[in-house]
Formats: C-alpha cells, structure tokens, sequence
C-alpha cells in the first residue's frame, strides 16, 4: 500500500474562528493590548505633564530601551527554559570592571570594554554549564551567582582603589572608538535643525540655552532596537530558534530528537550575560562611572517586563517583540507615575498593581481569543 | 598593643558614602596598630544590624564602634556588649544624650535629623519654598530624616517632594527630570549622597536647569565636588565621616593603652561646603572625604 | 486469525549483513539491572519485533540503541564497524530514526516546528542561513495527509492534538528522516483500528524502501501481522529470536508472558491478548 | 476468536435500574466541540465497554462522568436523582471511582502514599487524627500482592515503577475505593500479556461483586472478552449500544472506524485489530 | 477467578543495598551532612573566636532561628508547589502594621498581634486565591505583592507619623498577655543559675553586673522549634499532609483523585503568610519598634534553606526537618563568617559560593547513595 492519503474534509467539530481573531492568536497579543491600554490612559490623565513632549518621550523611550536590552535576553533564555537572576549582579560587576581595567589599569577604552564582553559572557557560560551539568534549576545556581557577582562588584574596587564608586571614565573615553558606539548619540544633525526650526522645544534658560531638549538618538536606544532585531530573527526566522522553542518545551524530547539542548541553553545564558554587559558598558558610557550598587533588582525587571510580554514563565512559549512591548509598558508606567504626580511612597504599590493587572489582562485576553475558557 | 576594634554600620553594602569610613578605620587601625574590621548588615535591615552587634560582642573585642540607627532596636545589644565589659563609642547617627543612655564612652557624627533641619533653615533664608528630595533609599530610616528635616527646616509639609528614585542612575535622572517638567516650579534640590546627587547633576545639566535651581547635597563625592566648584550645586552638607571613623579608633587605643578619654562628645559636623571652602576636599574626595 | 498475511516480507533477511548489531549489552541504573546482556539485529529492508511484558527492558534496549542510554557493557556494531553514540544526535546522523514510547512531541510547539524538530531545512538569504519555514509547513502537511490526517494548518500546536493524532505525527516524522533504521516504540498502544492499520500500512511501505524496522508492541497480533522476525525479552534477558513462520501466536505470547501461568481469564480471550 | 466467553456474565443487565445516566451530554472546548449530545448509563454489575477511535471523546466523557469536567449541556441523574458534581471530589463521594487514561499517579510519592491519595485512612491519638501509615502499608502491598505485582515495599516511589505498573497500581486504587462505578479509561493500552489479563479478570470480578463499570478500550478483542454492552462513540456523537451476543467482532470494528474504509492491511490482521 | 495473587518472590534485577545505605535514602540527608561539615569547618577555623561560648551560641541559634520560622512556611508552601517572594516585605509589613495599630491608634498590643495576624493571613489567602484563578505562576502574583506590600510599608508611616521607623512598642507592650509569647524568653531561672554556677560567663559591669551574659531562652527559639514540630507532624504524619506532596507533585492528578488542590495551596499561602507576621511579631516585640527596612531580601533566604534543605523547587518532595537544618546551617554560616573574621565586601562572595556548594553537595550525595547515577 503506498497511498493512504484522504482529501482534507472541513471539520464539523470545530466552531467558526473568523480570521481576524486568528490572527490575534499570538504571544505578543497581551503587550499589544497593554501597550495600548497604556498611553490611553497616561494620554489621558498625564498629557499636559510633559510626558508627551519631546524631552517628554525621550525620557520615558530612554528608560524603556533600557528595560529592553535585558529584556531581550531573558526572554530568549526564558524561551529556552531557564532563567537568570544574576542580571542585575552582572551588569554591576561588568560596569565595575570596565572602570577598574580602564581607570586602575589605564588599560585603553576598547580593550577594557572587550575584555569585560569576554569575560561576561564566560561568567554566563559558567552559568549554563553548572546548570546542564549538575541539573539544579537555574533559579538556585544564579542565585549564587548574584550573591558572587555582586560581592566581587564591592570588594574589588574597595580594595584597588578604596572607594565604591570610580568614576573618570568619560575622560579616558574621550576620543577612543568603541565608547561612543555605547555611549554616544546619533542624528544630532537632525535634531539640532528640528530644534532651530521649531519642531522641538529649545532650552530658555541654563548652560545649553538656545539648544534643542533632545540632541539626538541615544546609542542606548539604538541597541535595544538591534537587539530586539537580532532576537525576534533569531528566534523565528532560523533553525536556532526552533531549538530554543524545543529546548524550553520538552529538554528531553528535544535531546531525543536531535536538538544540542545543552549548546542551547549554554549559548543563552551566555547571551543574557552579552545583553547585561550592553547594559553596563551604555550606562557606564554615559555616567562616567561605575558603583557597586548598579543593577540592584534589575533581573526581577528585566523577568516582569518579559512575563507581561506574554512568555511562559515555564519555558516554551514567547515572543521578543512581546517582552520588548512588556519593557515599554514597564518603563512607561514607571515614568509616567512620576508624570502623574503620583505620591511617591505609593509608588511601589502602583507598580505591583499594575504588574498583576498586566499579566492577569494578558492572560484572559489570550483565553478569550483562543477560545480556551 | 593588637587590640581588636569593630565599626559596626546600618548602611547597605551597595551605600558608597561608607567607603570613606572603611578607609579612616583603617587607616587609623593601620597608625595605632590595631586590628580593626567593618561590619554590616548587607541589606540595610536594621534588625539584622543588631544581631551583628551581638556577635561582636560575642566575639570579645576591645572596643565597638557603632552607629545607632534605631535606638529601640539596637539598645539591648548595645546595652549588653558594654555590660559584658567591651567599650563602646556611638558614632554618625544617634546623639549625645542617647549615647549616655547607654553607657558608651561617648558620641561622635552629627544627628541626621538636625542636619537636615539646619541645611532646610539655610535654604529658607536663601529664599526657598519647595523643594525635590531624591531618596535613593526610601526604606532606611536615616535617609528620610533628612528630607523630613529640611522640610520641617523650611517650614513646609514633606508631602510628596520625596521622591522615591531607586538605585540606577538612569532611573535616578529619568525621574528627576520626569518629576522637574511635571512640576516646572520646583524651587530646589535635595540629594542625599553621591548615589543621586551624581545622575542628579546630569539631569540637571541634560534639562538645562543647572545653575538655575537650587542643589544642595548632603555628603561628599568626586562629582559633587566638581559641582560645587562649578557653581551647580550650592552647598554640600559634610559631616566628615573620616573623623567619624578615625577618631573612635584614636581615642579607644589611647584609652585602653594610657587611661585617657577626651570629656566630650565630638561633633563631626555638619559643616557647609560651599565654593569658597573647598581646597583639599577635592583631592581626597570619595576617598578620605 | 490469520498467521500468514497478504504481504511480500521481503527477501528472507538471514542473507544479508546486519546495519546494527548490538552483543551482549547490559545496562544497569544504579542498583537496577534493566538489562542483562542482550543481543539483536537489523537488517536492511526487514521488521524485527521487540515484544516482552511490562517492564522487560524494551525501552531502555531501544534507548540504548539511539544514544539516549550508554550501554553499562556490550558492543555495537553499526555497519559493521564499532561504534559509540554519545548523544542521540549521533544516532540520528548515523541514520537511525526512533519515536520514543512517551517523549515525542513539544506540546506547545507547531506541528511543522515538531516536524523538522533537530533537522530544519534551510534556505541563504544575503549568506545568512534562515529556517525555511515554507517549505517545512508544505512538506509537513503533505506527509500528514499521507498519514490519513488532516491538520488544521501547519501553525497548529501539537497539544491541540489527542493522542493518537501526535503518535501520528512523531511516526511521519521518523519516516520522513529515517535513513536506514526506523525504531518504533510502542506506537500502537494509544491508537484507534483507523490509526493502527495507517501505522502497520507504513511500516511495511518503509520496510519495502530497503529500511530495516525495529518494532515494540504487547500485541502479537499486530506484531504477527508486519514483523519478519520476533526477538522476546524477559525480565531484562533474551529469550531467543524466532523467524516469521517459525512460531505461532500462543507460542509467542507464552514467551511474553515470560511462561509463567496466566489469569484464568485466558480462554475466553482465544488465545492471545 | 472466540466470541462467547467462560465467564458468568450476571443478570442480563437490562431489568436493572442504572446506577448513573447521563443524557444528551454535551462538552465544547472554546471552538472545538469534543461532545455533541452523547447518552450513555450504567447499570449495576455490567460492563459497557465505550469504544471508538483517536479523537472520537471518550476520555472527555469520562470525565464529565468523574466530575472533572462540567458538561456544556446535557443531564446526569446519578441513582434517579438530579446529580451536579462541582469537582472529582463530589464524583468520588459519591462512589464514582476513575482511572483516568494519563493522569494517574505522582511519579515522587510512594506507592502507599499514592494508592491512598484523597482517601487517606486515618488514626486518632489524643484526639487527633493521624494518617494511619501502618494500615496504608498494609492494605497498599496486599492489594498489589493480588494483582500479581510484588513491590519492593510500600515506600518505594511510583517514579521507579514501570509504566505498566504504574497503570496497575492506578487500577488497584481504583477498586479498592471503587463504591458503585469504576470506570477504567484504556486501562490496558499499556500492558503486557500478563497485565491485561489480570485487568480483565479484574474487571470481571468487581462486575460480579455488583458494581458497574465503564471500560474504554480500542482493542475490540479486550472489550468483546468482558464487556455486557458496548456504545460506540464516534467524532463526539453516539453511533448507538450494542447487547453482548448482538454485533459481531467485525462489525464492532468497522463501527469503530467509522465506516470508513481501512488501510489495506486489514485483511492481514484477520477482521479485528 | 477470584485470586490471582502470586508468592512475593526476590527479585533477582535489583542489585543488594545495604540496610545502611536505604537507611539514608531522605530528603534530609544533603542537610544532616551540610550541618556536619559546616560544624567541623568552624569548629576548625573559628573555635577561640567566641563562637561557642554561651553568647556566640545564642547568637547564631537566634539567626537560625529566624530563618527556621520563615523556612517552615516557605518548606510546605514549596512542596505543594507554589512559592512565595512577598514573605520579606509581609515580615515587614506585619511589624509596621503592629506598631500602627499599637502606638499610632493606641490599641492595646493583644489586639493589634491579633489583628496583624488575621490581616497578613488574609493577606496570604488572597496571594493563594488568585494564583488559583488566573493559573499565573505564583513567582509572578508573590512578586506584585513584594512591590504592594513594601510600598504600603513605606507609605502608611509616612502619612500617619511622618517617620518611616516607629518605636515605643515595647513601653506599649509593658503587662500585656500575649506579647511575652513573641518577646519573652524563658528558661530564665536556669540560666541565673547556671551563671550562678560559673557555667557560663556573667556581665561584669553595669546594671545587670552579676547576671549571665545569657539570661533564657528567646521565645523565638521556642516558635521555631514548635514551627518545626509541628510541620513535620503535619506533613509526614496527617492526611493533609499527603495532600501536599500530592499538590506539589501534581496538581492534575491529584485533583482528579479527589484532594482538594485548591484549598491545600491557599491554606499553605495563608500559613507562609502566618509564619512571616510569627517572625516579625517576634522582631518588633524584642526590638520594640518596626521600620520600613525589616525583612528585606529574607524571601530569598526562606527559599535558600529550603533548597539547602533538599527540597525540590518543582514541589512534590522535601521534608521540614532538612528545611530546618537548612536554616541553621544558613544561620550558623552567615554568622560564623563573621567570627572567622572574612572580610566584610567578601560576605557575598562566600555566601553565593556555600549556597552553590551546599546544594551541589546535596544533590551528588542524593545521587551516589540512591545509586541514581
Ligand atoms: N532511568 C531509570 N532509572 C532507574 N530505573 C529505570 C530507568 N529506566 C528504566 N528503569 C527500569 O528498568 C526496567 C525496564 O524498563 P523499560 O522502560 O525498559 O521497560 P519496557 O520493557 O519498555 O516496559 P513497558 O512495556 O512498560 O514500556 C524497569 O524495571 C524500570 O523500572
Ligand atoms: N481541554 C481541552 N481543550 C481543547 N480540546 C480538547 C480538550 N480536551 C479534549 N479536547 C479535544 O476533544 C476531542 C476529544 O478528545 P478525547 O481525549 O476525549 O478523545 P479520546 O476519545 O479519549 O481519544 P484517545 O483514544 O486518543 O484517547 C479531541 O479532538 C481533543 O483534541
Ligand atoms: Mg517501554
Ligand atoms: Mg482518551
């Protein structure tokens, strides 16, 4: 017998989904929706605060592309079924190490800022090993190393230089090549001219008066933008992010049909600590120092953001233009209390509500158009 | 000779500011040639400070030097390490009459409180009528006495002009000028160490509003020492943590060594750093001031 | 019931060389032998079953033959020459295919992402390799259609499916890749008559390409029907290899049942279960 | 094939009033409507055997039955009365005993803790009570004794069983708690010769003890061995029940399929698979 | 047929264990042999540094203690699936909400400890309720409540006395019934004679010159160990107890045999809840006052013993005496850093690499004894 083959009958068993609906049968459907929710309701009871001018928007964009850089790595760690708490402890210790090999050191800009990439991304690597090899779940190994990361992010600079904080960085970057693909900005031709014609706001009063608000595009917004490129291709559009789907869903039917799990989730816990690193070497760029304190609690964000974008916490399942759009809604909540005036204090309170409120919403959303309840 | 001290801080590992005090210490261990250790509770818990300063005691140094960040919380400890027989000197915060209570040999720093009120007197001279307090650290105690302090200083309810800004700089200044172009009338700036003073002063100078308001600062640091010399921030609040630090170990070898005790308690500060008294301060900052 | 069915079984298998031979493994898991030193064959263009009772040692047998276990002791021998797997995906790239008895499919993925799971095709756009996700769905709804099963759309999450429906998928899929051994465990035990008769029809379309077919069951019946030759495992030893037409059905279910006495029950079952 | 068995097969069940009805039962999940309209009942001391193929929402059934689901639509009346079961809780009160096709044991408890999950006997001491482990042991290893499966103790951890264990100690809870139904949803997919001997037997002395059961299988042959009456469930509808000596084998099968037609293998495998 | 029941025959494929070796075959094991090292190690390098007199004892017993409180909940709360990352900002929570009820309304203490309790509780049962309804990961739902809780910390001093610290609950708590249960130690005539009898050391100066420097038994201590015993017994020796691990281990299943799934995890959150307002009840009743700071960062340290303790974080197995040890070797580590003298920027570095070394530790031992590998 070689031809089994039936034509394909309609099936009388399921109900009529109407096309548009199915196209909204997706994981970024949630931060879609919430994205929207969101500037409806700051457009409504923030407008004339100044959140929609341009200095306006280029605060809240500058505060979410940060949420996104990290966002985009641990939404594709997340995918591939682990997940890393030591973000915020990398990004204090990378930032820290750039200052203490290019300050303490003198070492030039760009060496110092190669070095930590490499170093960073071995330090992931570490991570993804002790995780593959001992098969502890990666909540308890990056625990650890948010404890080790970030004490090694106080003790060395204490004992190098006896201070917390080094600073000087901007000076010794002057005129090295890589630092302003960090920490530079772009189309600062484009803004000036808006800006002489009338389009943005100027300074009246200060240093810069006469100057346009916003001088231009930072680097940091530019990187989140090629990160979020680079992850959604990646993860939809090659074979690699087949294996990261199948890595979160089911390891072992992955390992069983073929797929290196473990090259997988090694090579994302390396690029969580790559997109860590981006995170530290802009803030370092654009600071001019680097403390021990940066990046406290930045992996919970970084995890929230993600999770609001519709990702399973479970691994298997998300999208990076949804963990992007969940790092927008989240920086631009957190701006835009300050725009509301909203008492300070109450702040935190606000932010978790609105968290669970953002993830119930995405939930039910997802279960009203897929039909599942 | 090898006597053994412990300075012990409610301050979270991450507060810069405490450098300087780890260096005095051990500078000053180093000169007397004596063993001297930092002790912290990592995450600030006051709580947990307490049982720190249990092991201290437990532990049989000479002397402990600590703060006294809430009194009912660290008075039993303290209370029982002087009992047992170890010297204690209170330094930073707490006061005289506290430090008495509890029968350490003396008082060394300047009440945060008080600070904050004097710093909110002299603004109100300067003129001032609201202001934006940038606390970096809302849940410990000390930092929102000084914003209450300079509110009550000033004569005006704190209210919400606290801001709650978080550790990351780029937050830090996002949310200052976040809240400076919500509130355009704004009056003046209080930071309240070198963590939001430094993104502080880069808002300030990405809005173009530096110089034209008013900044004032507690505490000490390499970018806010370049402020004041440029003219942005007004004046920086210096209660010399160096003497804080150095000074207990000082006066405690003498006293265990020779039996002498200076009759006083030492007030640290606060002092006003202006333009005009800068000088050394600028060499040493972030490290010895 | 019929012993001999309407097939062609191929060329009596004894002539060829084997593309597997595997001598004496044992494989033990911690204070547990699962497997006592068994050895088994394929050859090319033949379907060997692999019966035995719950727990005989089947599973971890065919693991062992797809890289997922290293064997404790024994030897393969793949084409001849000696070989060491050491993880499936050298199994698979030396050309053998396996649907696991439970870990088959990502429930939350695609069909067609299941599909070319670990061996996705690619296309270069601009020297960059992409997934060809075109050609996956097309290639994937055409097998699936030739399984007798009528997907939705490629984009359709394998846990929409029930269970037979993904047993399905896994067998295209390990026809579709199979290069010279398709091991197939257990992949009738969750399906319906319409489902089994399609698996059975493939395996003897598969076994005709010259594919040497490694098939576990508890049912002789299905067992009789396709296999050439029956090797029975008992608590985790064999009990020797019998050739098509050299053993009856009660004789082979006895053997399975490791000839130890069976409920009473049997007479009223004709026989074999 | 033998189509009559040795078995007593009690009363003709039809003079019985049924333990449970279900009528007109409907079930949708979001667009997919898994149940359009399917009757059903049990009476006591018969076995109806629910049949059909991958798909056709037998397991859904069930579980409306068991209380797992709420049906859509339809009327269950449970001993003549009215019945609305909130959650397999209200179900199992009631003397609805189930072993659910997958969901049957947790892999880290051990076997004693499992078989009496929900059901736990208990001790009082100082007026408190206290699970009774001593007895759980006890009853735990008898139990298992009698369905032919010797345990290395009550403590070990189902996660070390075999499948088809497993499945046996599943059915072992079962009609140990089993009141007044026991339903059993493709009990024997996963079993040896030996197993699912044991099952049927089993299933045939619970049926004489006076309870009804519900028995899903896809083996024909299974069902024919021990089932009263046999309802055929097709694409969520019911294709009509069938006494015990009123269908043949072969038209069990083809009503299975759902009339359409079979690979063409069929003939190899003698009418039944 | 009636009977099909066959001897019970060896079974000749399992290799021989020794009685020994099945002996050891418990989730406590990994922490029985953590103590055991953790014990040697510092009676090694830090025996002459105080640690094992009567104070250096008391000390690292009151740390553990603490931990053990918090780790009971979060041990239960674990096994039957779930956790809980708002335990630190409740401990929190549940102090400032004593102190309001008592200084700030003047209640007197019994009904403030009592209301805290049912509010906090209720609190818990309301984490539970939703991460029942909305199917959310409770990592997600606990972690809005982190940030809703803190903030209400922070906020409701602030408005109602303008401090972010209030004292004086001791002075309030002066004759009232139920506060010595938190605050109180007992034991204490024991220790006057044992001081008496030179067995331990006794304050030479001050107010209490004479007395031992140890003077009872904290009540805290007490709770720990009756938080122990009792969820030992719960879990090991009730009908709900199996319920848990059957909730943890999986929750379909378990439902489907009739354990009411729902109702065990909201119990568990409202017990979590109940054992984090026991701790800061104790806190505020020693110190006498409560602060927006209290309990920072303890949620993770529930968890760490807990996983110390060899629990799975996927629930399902675990036992609240391993939790336990976990927390005293947690306690006696954290501690006994101190009077090893380690370096105080290096506390993390040690502590990530002792959580990381402890669980590894735990799991091979697992292994190599249940043969597993
Ligand atoms: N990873 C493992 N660890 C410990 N024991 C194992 C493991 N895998 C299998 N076993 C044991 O090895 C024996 C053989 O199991 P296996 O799964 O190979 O049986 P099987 O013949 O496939 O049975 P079934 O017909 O039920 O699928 C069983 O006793 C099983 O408990
Ligand atoms: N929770 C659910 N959500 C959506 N669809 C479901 C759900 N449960 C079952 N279905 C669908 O309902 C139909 C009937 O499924 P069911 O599991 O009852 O079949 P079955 O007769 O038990 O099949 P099998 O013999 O393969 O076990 C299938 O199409 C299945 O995909
Ligand atoms: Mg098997
Ligand atoms: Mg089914």
């Amino acid at each position: 017998m070689t031809n089994a083959a039936q034509p394909a009958a309609p099936d009388e068993r399921i109900k009529e989904i109407s096309a548009f609906r199915k196209a909204l049968i997706r994981p970024e459907l949630g931060g879609i929706v919430g994205t929207i929710a969101v500037f409806t309701f700051f457009g409504l009871f923030a407008f004339d605060s100044g959140m929609f001018n341009s200095q306006g928007i280029m605060n809240w964009s500058v505060v979410s592309a940060q949420f996104m850089i990290i966002a985009v790595g641990a939404c594709l760690l997340m995918i591939a079924g682990e997940f890393d708490l030591s973000v915020g402890s990398m990004i204090g210790f990378a930032g820290m190490m750039i200052a203490i090999f290019s300050i303490t050191y003198g070492w030039p800009v760009w060496l110092a800022i190669i070095v930590t990439f490499v170093l960073c991304c071995s330090i992931g690597a570490l991570n993804g090993w002790i995780v593959i090899r001992t098969g502890l779940p990666s909540f308890i190994v990056t625990l650890a190393f948010l404890f080790i990361l970030r004490g090694f992010t106080i003790f060395l600079p204490q004992v190098l230089e006896r201070k917390t904080i080094i600073g000087g960085v901007s000076d010794a970057a002057e005129g090295d090549w890589l630092a302003p693909i960090f920490g530079g900005k772009i189309l600062k031709g484009l803004f000036t001219w808006l800006g002489d014609a009338g389009v943005i706001a100027t300074f009246d009063r200060g240093t810069n008066a006469g100057q346009p608000v916003v001088d231009g595009i930072p680097m940091l917004i530019v990187w989140a933008l090629g990160l979020i490129v680079f992850g959604h291709v990646l993860l939809t559009k090659t074979r690699f992010g087949n294996w990261l789907f199948a890595a979160g869903g089911d390891a072992e039917a992955a390992r069983y049909s073929g797929v290196p799990v473990n090259r997988v989730k090694i090579l994302m816990f390396m690029f969580t600590a790559f997109c860590a690193t981006v995170f530290a070497v802009c803030q370092v760029m654009e600071f001019g120092s680097a403390g021990a304190d940066r990046g406290l609690l930045k992996e919970f964000e970084a995890i929230i953001a993600v999770v609001i974008g519709g990702a399973l916490l479970t691994g298997g399942y998300g999208s990076v233009i949804g963990a992007a759009l969940g790092a927008l809604i989240f920086g631009v909540v957190q701006q835009g209390l300050f725009f509301a005036g909203v008492e300070s204090s109450l702040f935190r309170v606000f932010l978790g509500v609105i968290l669970l409120g953002a993830v119930i919403l995405n939930t039910y959303i997802r279960r009203i158009i897929t039909g599942e309840r | 000779e090898g006597e053994k001290y412990v300075l012990v801080s409610h301050a979270p590992d991450s507060d810069s500011w405490w450098n300087t005090i780890k260096n005095s210490i051990a500078l000053a261990g180093e000169q007397m040639d004596v063993e001297v250790e930092y002790r912290n509770p990592p995450t600030g818990d006051i709580a947990d400070m307490a049982r720190i300063i249990e092991q201290v005691a437990a532990s049989g140094p000479d002397g402990i030097i600590t703060t006294l960040a809430d009194f009912d919380v660290l008075s039993g400890p303290i209370r029982s390490a002087v009992d047992s027989g170890v010297d204690v000197i209170i330094m930073n915060t707490g006061s005289a009459e506290q430090a008495r209570e509890l029968g350490a040999l003396m008082y060394v720093g300047q009440p945060e409180y008080d600070a904050g009120f004097a710093a909110g007197q002299r603004a109100k001279d300067d003129g001032i009528t609201s202001f934006l307090c940038v606390n970096h650290a809302i849940q410990q105690p000390t930092l929102v006495q000084r914003c209450q302090g300079f509110a009550d200083g000033l004569g005006v309810e704190l209210g919400n002009q606290m801001l709650d800004s978080g550790t990351d700089p780029a937050e830090i200044k996002n949310r200052v000028m976040a809240y400076l172009s919500a509130n355009p009338d704004t009056d003046a700036i209080l930071t309240l160490g070198p963590l939001s003073a430094d993104p502080t002063l880069l808002a300030l100078d990405e809005n173009g509003m530096a110089g034209d308001i008013y900044f004032g600062t507690f505490d000490l640091g390499e970018e806010i020492v370049k402020g004041i010399t440029s003219g942005v921030i007004e004046w920086g609040i210096d209660q010399q943590p160096f003497l804080q630090a150095y000074l207990p170990v000082v006066i405690l070898t003498n006293y265990h060594r020779y039996g002498v005790l200076p009759g006083n308690n030492i007030n640290s500060g606060p002092g006003f750093i202006t333009a005009d008294n800068l000088g050394k301060i600028e060499e040493f900052a972030g490290e010895y001031r | 019931m019929t012993r001999d069915g309407t097939f062609h079984h191929g060329d009596p298998a004894a002539g060829k060389t084997p593309i597997i031979e595997m001598r004496n493994i044992e494989k033990h898991f911690g204070s547990v032998i699962a497997l006592a030193g068994v050895s088994f064959d394929v050859r090319p263009g033949e379907c060997h079953c692999l019966l035995g009772d719950n727990g005989a040692g089947k599973s971890t047998f065919i693991k062992v033959m797809s890289g997922v276990h290293k064997p404790t002791a024994g030897e393969i021998r793949f084409e001849g020459k000696p070989m060491h797997f050491e993880d499936p995906r050298d199994a698979i790239s030396a050309g053998i295919a396996t649907v696991h008895q439970h870990l088959a499919m990502i429930p939350l993925m695609s069909v067609s992402r299941n599909f070319f799971m670990g061996n996705e095709p690619e296309r270069k756009v601009a020297g960059i390799r992409f997934f060809d996700k075109k050609r996956a769905d097309a290639v994937t709804m055409e097998e699936m259609r030739k399984m007798g099963i009528n997907l939705r759309g490629p984009d359709q999450a394998v846990g929409t499916l029930s269970g037979g429906e993904r047993q399905t998928v896994a067998i295209a899929r390990a026809v579709h890749f199979g290069a010279k051994i398709l091991i197939l465990d257990e992949p009738t035990s969750a399906l319906g008559v319409r489902q089994t008769s399609n698996v059975l029809a493939t395996i003897d379309r598969v076994r005709k390409q010259g594919i040497g077919v490694v098939f576990i069951s508890h049912n002789v019946r299905h067992a009789l029907a396709v296999g050439d030759r029956f090797t029975v495992l008992n608590r985790g030893k064999t009990l020797g290899t019998a050739e098509r037409g050299g053993i009856t059905p009660e004789e082979l279910q006895d053997l399975m049942a490791g000839g130890q006495e069976l409920a009473l029950l049997e007479g009223s079952l004709g026989g074999t279960v």
